[in-house]
C-alpha cells in the first residue's frame, strides 16, 4: 500500500457527462487488481476533508485510470484538475475480483456507474475465459459501456436495448447463461444488488458484487464501513477491507 | 547542531515524544504500520476496549460535515480477551508504549477489564474512555457525571500499578471539574478531548444519517473548541494534559502544548494521512531547532495571557 | 403552480418566512441593507443591547478557524438610548419584524432594557442573550446557571407583553433542561444556538489571538452540534425553536426545521455573502416547489427516528 | 456596494514573488477609489470560510487590478486563478485617501506591500500636485515600486538604495519636504505607521495612513476590525467603515 502524490495526465469526457481521469502511478498501476480502489484526496484544504474512494477503472502501463460523474464537493473538484496537477492517491485497496475460479464464462452485470471497475477487469481476466456484458440503467443516458465487451443492454424506459431492468434481461437470457459454468460479477446500486444476489441464489450461480460505503479511512482502522456478514453474526464485515468485492452470498444486502 | 531533546512525561509515563495516536484511529496497530514506523512515535493508544466483544452500530456509521466527520460506530471492539490472544502479540514487535482504552458500561466492568488487562506487560498506561457520546447502555452517560468520573478514577486506581488517564467529555458546562475530581481520586492525567456530540439530516428522506441518531464531531472544525478545553484544565488544574481534537500538523501539536497539552494525540488525520504522526514528529524537531528549543516539554502551558 | 405558504409562527410572533437574521452579524440593519431587500427576510435580530453603550474588547476580536471563526466583539453596542433614537427611525422604514436582542450583566439590567424597548412598537419580539461567552462582567455566566435563565424568563415576560425568547448557550451539559426552564417560567421560545466557546494561539508569540483570550466558534464547523441541540430540545420539551448554527444554504434551513426548529437564523453567512437569506428565502420556495411542500411549517420537527 | 463575481483576465508576476491580478469588473472599477478596497472570496468551499480584503491597487476601462503576495490558504488559492476563472468581488468598501486638499505635494511613504494602493492613487491625484514616493524595505528584495513616480529607496540593510529605515531616508529630505505644503500618504507595516505619524506629528505635516486588521465583513456589521480613536475614548473606529484610511492624528497605532 501507498500513499503517493500523482500527476494528472489527461481527463477524458465520455459521454453522459461521465470522466475518466488518467494518472501517472508507476507504484500503484504495478500492484493494483481488478476490483481493487483507491482513496484519493482531491484538495489539501479541509474542504472535503475526507479521501474518496474509487475503483481502479484501468491500467495503461504506469497509467491508472478512474471512472466518475460529478456527484457533490470532491468529484467536482476531480473533475477540475488539469495534467501536471497532482492528486494523492492511498491504495491499492481492499480485494479485488476473483478471476481465477472455476468457470467458464464472466458475466459482468453493471448498473449505471457500477461500470467503473470492469474496463480493467476485462483486462485481466484469463484468456481461456468468456465474457458476456449486461449494462443496465433508467434511461439510455445511464448507460455506460466503456471497456466491455460482449454488451446487452437494458434501460427501465426502453430508450435503449431491451425495456425492462437489468435483471429482466437476465432471465430473458437464461438459456444462454446455462450453458457452461458462469460467474456473475457485479456492481451497481444497491438496489440492484438486492436483486442480483436473489436471481443468483435462485438460479444456483456463483456471484461477486462489489459493494459500497461511506468510508472514512479505506483500510480498516476507523471501523466506519460494516456490512453484515451471513456468517458471523457477532461482528460485522469491513466493506474496505474485507471488500468491497465480497461472495454475495456472504453479506446481507 | 544539538539534539533536541522531544520526550515528555505524564505522570510517571515516559514518553519519546508527545505524539500519540488517538483511540479508534488507529485501530490496534496492525493496519497502520503499513504505513507508518510504530517505533518512532510517542505512543499507541488501543481503539476502546470492553470486557465482551462488541458489534458497534449498524451502518450508517459515518458523515462528513465541514471540517470534520461525526462518527457513530458503537465501540465496535474485539473485547479484552482476544485484544490480548490476537492483538497483543503483534505489538509485542514494536517498541511503542502502548496505552489501553478501556469503555465500560458499569463502574464493575471498568475494574474488571482493568484487572485483566494490567497484567500485560507491554501495556504502559490505561485511558479510561468515560467519555463516549456513542453508546448510552444502561441509561449511564458517565461522561456527564461527576460522581461517577470520580467513583471510576478511584476504583480502577484501585487495582492497577500503573498511570491512570481519563478521557474527558466536552459535552459539559466545565470540563475542569471533571479534571479536578480526576485528581483528587488519583488519575494520573486526563486526555482532553472527546468528540462533541453532533447530528446530521438526510433532507430528503428526513431521517438522521448515522443510524445512531448522533455522533461524534472530530477534526479541524473542533480544533478551537478542544484548545479552550485544554487550557481551562490548565488554568485550574494542576493535572497532566493530553490534548486531542483536530491537530493535523505540527503547528496544531504547538498549539495545543502552549495551551497546556504534556503531550497530544493525533485522531482524525489518520484517516487522511496514516503518516501524520510521522511527519509532525518530523516537523517539530525542525522547529525546535529553528527557534533553539532544546526541550519541547518547555512548550506545555507556555502561554502567556 | 400553486402558492407556497412559507409563514411560520413562533409563539404569538408570525413571520412571513422562517429566515431571519441572528443577532451581532446584522448590524442595525442599515449597513446590510445596501446588499439585501430587508422587506423579504423573516426578521432581523438586532446586535445585543445592554442598558449603556459598550465598547467591546480591543482587537484582536476575529480569528478565521478551519470551516468556522472565532469571535471576541465583547458586545460592542450602543445601548438602548441610542439605539431607540437613532437606529429605529431607519428600520421604521422597512416592513421587517424587529427582534431585540438584549444582554445585561444583572437581572435587573435585563429587566430595565425591555422596559424601555417594550414601548416601541417597531420591536415585535425580544431575544434574551443569556449565553454570551465574551464578557463575564460581574463573573455571571447566566447560560450556564439553571436558576439565572429561569429567573432572567420569569422577570422579563412580566415586563412586557410581546413574545420572549431565550437564546442558549450550548456550552452546558444538557442543553434541554434550561429550555424547559424556560418554558416553566413562560418564556415563548428558544434560540439554540450561541456560539461554542473556542481559542486560538499565536504560536510564534504564545498568545491568544483574541484579546479576550476565549471567544465564540461560529460557522459551519459548528452546524453538527447545533442540529444535535436543537434536536435535543425537539424530543424533550415542547417549545418553539429558532435554529442556529453554520446555516450556509438552503439544504441547511431544511436540515434545522427537519431537526425541530420553527424558524433559522442566519449568522456567518451574512459575512460571507450579506445577500444569502435572500437566495435562501427562493431556494426554500423552489424546494417546497419541487416537492409539493404547500406549508413550510410542516417541515418542523419532521424527522423520524 | 456590489456583489459580483468577475472573470480573471490575467495573473502578472512582477519580480519579489509580487503578484498582480486583472479582474473584469465594470460595475466596481467605474466606482472605486484611491485607497478603498475590496472583500474577495477567493472559492466557494468553507476553506478558507471568510472574505480576504485587498487595496485597489489600479484601475484600466473596465478591469482592476490587485496586487499581493502567496502568505496563507487565501492568497495562494488567488494565486492560482487563471484567465476565465472568476472570483466573487464585495466593494468597493471603506473611505480612501482624501487627494483634493489643500497640499501641493503628495509623499507617498510605502513599505513593502504597503505600495498596493499607491498605483491608481498616481493615476487618480489632480495634475496640479506634485508626488514624490519614498519605498522602504527590510532588503532589495522588499521594495516594490510598481506604478510609482519619482522614486527613492531605502532598505534597512543597505542592499538597494539608502541604508536606513524609510523614515530616517525621509529625515534625510526633511529640507525637500519642507519646500511648499506637503501630505503625507502612507501604508506599510504597522510599526512604520508608528514612526510616520511620530514623524508627521513632530514636522507639523498632514498625514493620511492607510491600515490593516483582521476583518470578517469588511462593511461594517461583525464589528471585528476595531481601532481606537484619539476624539471618542467610549467608542472605537472601525477599520473597514471608517477607514482603512485614516487621517494619522486620528487614531491609536
Ligand atoms: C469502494 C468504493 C468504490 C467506489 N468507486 C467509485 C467509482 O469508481 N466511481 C465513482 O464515481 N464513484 C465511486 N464510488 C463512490 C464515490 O466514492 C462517491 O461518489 C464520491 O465519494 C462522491 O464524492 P463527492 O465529494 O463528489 O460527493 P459527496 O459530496 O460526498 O456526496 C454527493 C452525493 O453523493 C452521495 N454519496 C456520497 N458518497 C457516496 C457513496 N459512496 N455511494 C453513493 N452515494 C454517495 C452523497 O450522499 C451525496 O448525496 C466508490 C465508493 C466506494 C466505497
Ligand atoms: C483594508 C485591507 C487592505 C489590504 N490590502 C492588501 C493588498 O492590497 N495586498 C495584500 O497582499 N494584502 C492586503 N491586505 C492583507 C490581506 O488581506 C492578507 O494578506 C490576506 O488576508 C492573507 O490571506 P491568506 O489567506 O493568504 O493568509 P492567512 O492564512 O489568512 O494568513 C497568513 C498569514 O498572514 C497573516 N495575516 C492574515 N491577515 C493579515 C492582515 N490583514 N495583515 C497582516 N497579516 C495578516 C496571518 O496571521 C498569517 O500569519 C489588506 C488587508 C486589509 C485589512
Ligand atoms: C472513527 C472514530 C472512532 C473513535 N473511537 C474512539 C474510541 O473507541 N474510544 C475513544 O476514547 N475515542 C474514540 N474516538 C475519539 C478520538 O480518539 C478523538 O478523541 C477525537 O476523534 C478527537 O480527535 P481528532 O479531532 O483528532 O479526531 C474516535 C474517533 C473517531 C473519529
Ligand atoms: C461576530 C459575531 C458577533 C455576534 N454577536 C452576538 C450578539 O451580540 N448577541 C448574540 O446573541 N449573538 C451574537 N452572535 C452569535 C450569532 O448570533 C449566532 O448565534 C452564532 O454566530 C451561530 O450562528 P452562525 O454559525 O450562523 O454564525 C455573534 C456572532 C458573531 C459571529
Ligand atoms: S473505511 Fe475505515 S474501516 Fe473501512
Ligand atoms: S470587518 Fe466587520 S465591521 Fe469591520
Amino acid at each position: 500500500m501507498f500513499i503517493v502524490k500523482s500527476p494528472v495526465e489527461q481527463t477524458i469526457e465520455l459521454e453522459n457527462n461521465i470522466l475518466v481521469i488518467k494518472v501517472h502511478s508507476p507504484e500503484i498501476s504495478s500492484e493494483i487488481k481488478p476490483g481493487q480502489f483507491l482513496n484519493v484526496r482531491v484538495s489539501e484544504t479541509y474542504s472535503p476533508l475526507l479521501r474518496r474512494p474509487f475503483s481502479v477503472c484501468d491500467v495503461e502501463g504506469d497509467f491508472i485510470f478512474l471512472m466518475f460523474n460529478v456527484l457533490g464537493e470532491g468529484t467536482k473538484i476531480l473533475a477540475q484538475k488539469r495534467k501536471g496537477e497532482t492528486i494523492d492517491l492511498l491504495g491499492p485497496l481492499g480485494h479485488g475480483f476473483n478471476l481465477d475460479d472455476d468457470y467458464q464464462t464472466a458475466v459482468i452485470v453493471a448498473g449505471g456507474l457500477g461500470a467503473a471497475p470492469f474496463p480493467y477487469f476485462v483486462k485481466k481476466i484469463p484468456n481461456d475465459k468468456r465474457i458476456i456484458s449486461f449494462v443496465g440503467g433508467k434511461t439510455n443516458n445511464e448507460v455506460i459501456t466503456y471497456g466491455l465487451k460482449n454488451i446487452l443492454i437494458s434501460t427501465d424506459d426502453g430508450s435503449l436495448g431491451f425495456k425492462g431492468t437489468v435483471i429482466d434481461l437476465l432471465n430473458e437470457n437464461l438459456e444462454i447463461l446455462n450453458k457452461g459454468k458462469i460467474k456473475i460479477f457485479s456492481c451497481g446500486p444497491n438496489a440492484m444488488l438486492k436483486a442480483i444476489k436473489e436471481f443468483s441464489i435462485k438460479n444456483n450461480f456463483e456471484c461477486e458484487v462489489s459493494i459500497e460505503s461511506a468510508m472514512a479511512c479505506g483500510f480498516g482502522i476507523c471501523q466506519g464501513c460494516p456490512v453484515e456478514s451471513t456468517s458471523n453474526k457477532e461482528k460485522y464485515s469491513l466493506v474496505c477491507k474485507d471488500g468491497p468485492v465480497f461472495n454475495v452470498r456472504d453479506i446481507v444486502l | 547542531m544539538s539534539k533536541i531533546d522531544l520526550s515528555v512525561t505524564i505522570g510517571s509515563l515516559k514518553l519519546r515524544n508527545p505524539v500519540l495516536l488517538a483511540s479508534g484511529t488507529v485501530g490496534y496497530g496492525n493496519e497502520m504500520s503499513e504505513f507508518i514506523d510504530l517505533n518512532k512515535i510517542g505512543g499507541i493508544v488501543t481503539k476502546s476496549l470492553s470486557l465482551k466483544p462488541r458489534k458497534g452500530n449498524p451502518p450508517q456509521r459515518i458523515v462528513e460535515t465541514p471540517a470534520g466527520m461525526l462518527n457513530a460506530i458503537g465501540l465496535a471492539n474485539v473485547g479484552v480477551e482476544v485484544f490480548l490472544i490476537e492483538k497483543i502479540p503483534f505489538l509485542k514487535n514494536y517498541d511503542v508504549p502502548l496505552i489501553c482504552n478501556i469503555a465500560a458500561s458499569s463502574i464493575e466492568e471498568y475494574v474488571e477489564c482493568t484487572k485483566i488487562l494490567t497484567c500485560e506487560d507491554t501495556i504502559k498506561a490505561f485511558e479510561i474512555n468515560v467519555s463516549c457520546p456513542n453508546v448510552k447502555e444502561g441509561g449511564l452517560q458517565f461522561g456527564n457525571d461527576i460522581h461517577a468520573v470520580g467513583k471510576i478514577t478511584e476504583k480502577v486506581k484501585a487495582c492497577t500499578n500503573k498511570p491512570v488517564i481519563i478521557k474527558l467529555s466536552p459535552n459539559v458546562s466545565y470540563i475542569s471539574e471533571f479534571a479536578k475530581v480526576v485528581k483528587e481520586e488519583g488519575g494520573d492525567a486526563v486526555s482532553a478531548i472527546n468528540t462533541l456530540v453532533g447530528t446530521s439530516f438526510n433532507i430528503f428522506t428526513k431521517r438522521p444519517k448515522l443510524h445512531n441518531v448522533t455522533g461524534g464531531l472530530s477534526g479541524p472544525a473542533i480544533k478551537p473548541v478542544a484548545l479552550a478545553k485544554v487550557l481551562e484544565i490548565k488554568r485550574l488544574v494542576d493535572i497532566p494534559i493530553i490534548g486531542i481534537g483536530g491537530i493535523m500538523n505540527w503547528k496544531d501539536v504547538v498549539e495545543f502544548m502552549i495551551a497546556g497539552s504534556s503531550a497530544i494525540q493525533i485522531g482524525t488525520a489518520n484517516f487522511i494521512n496514516p503518516n501524520s504522526a510521522d511527519e509532525i514528529i518530523k516537523d517539530l524537531e525542525n522547529y525546535c531547532t529553528s527557534y533553539s528549543i532544546e526541550k519541547i516539554s518547555e512548550l506545555t502551558g507556555s502561554y502567556k495571557i
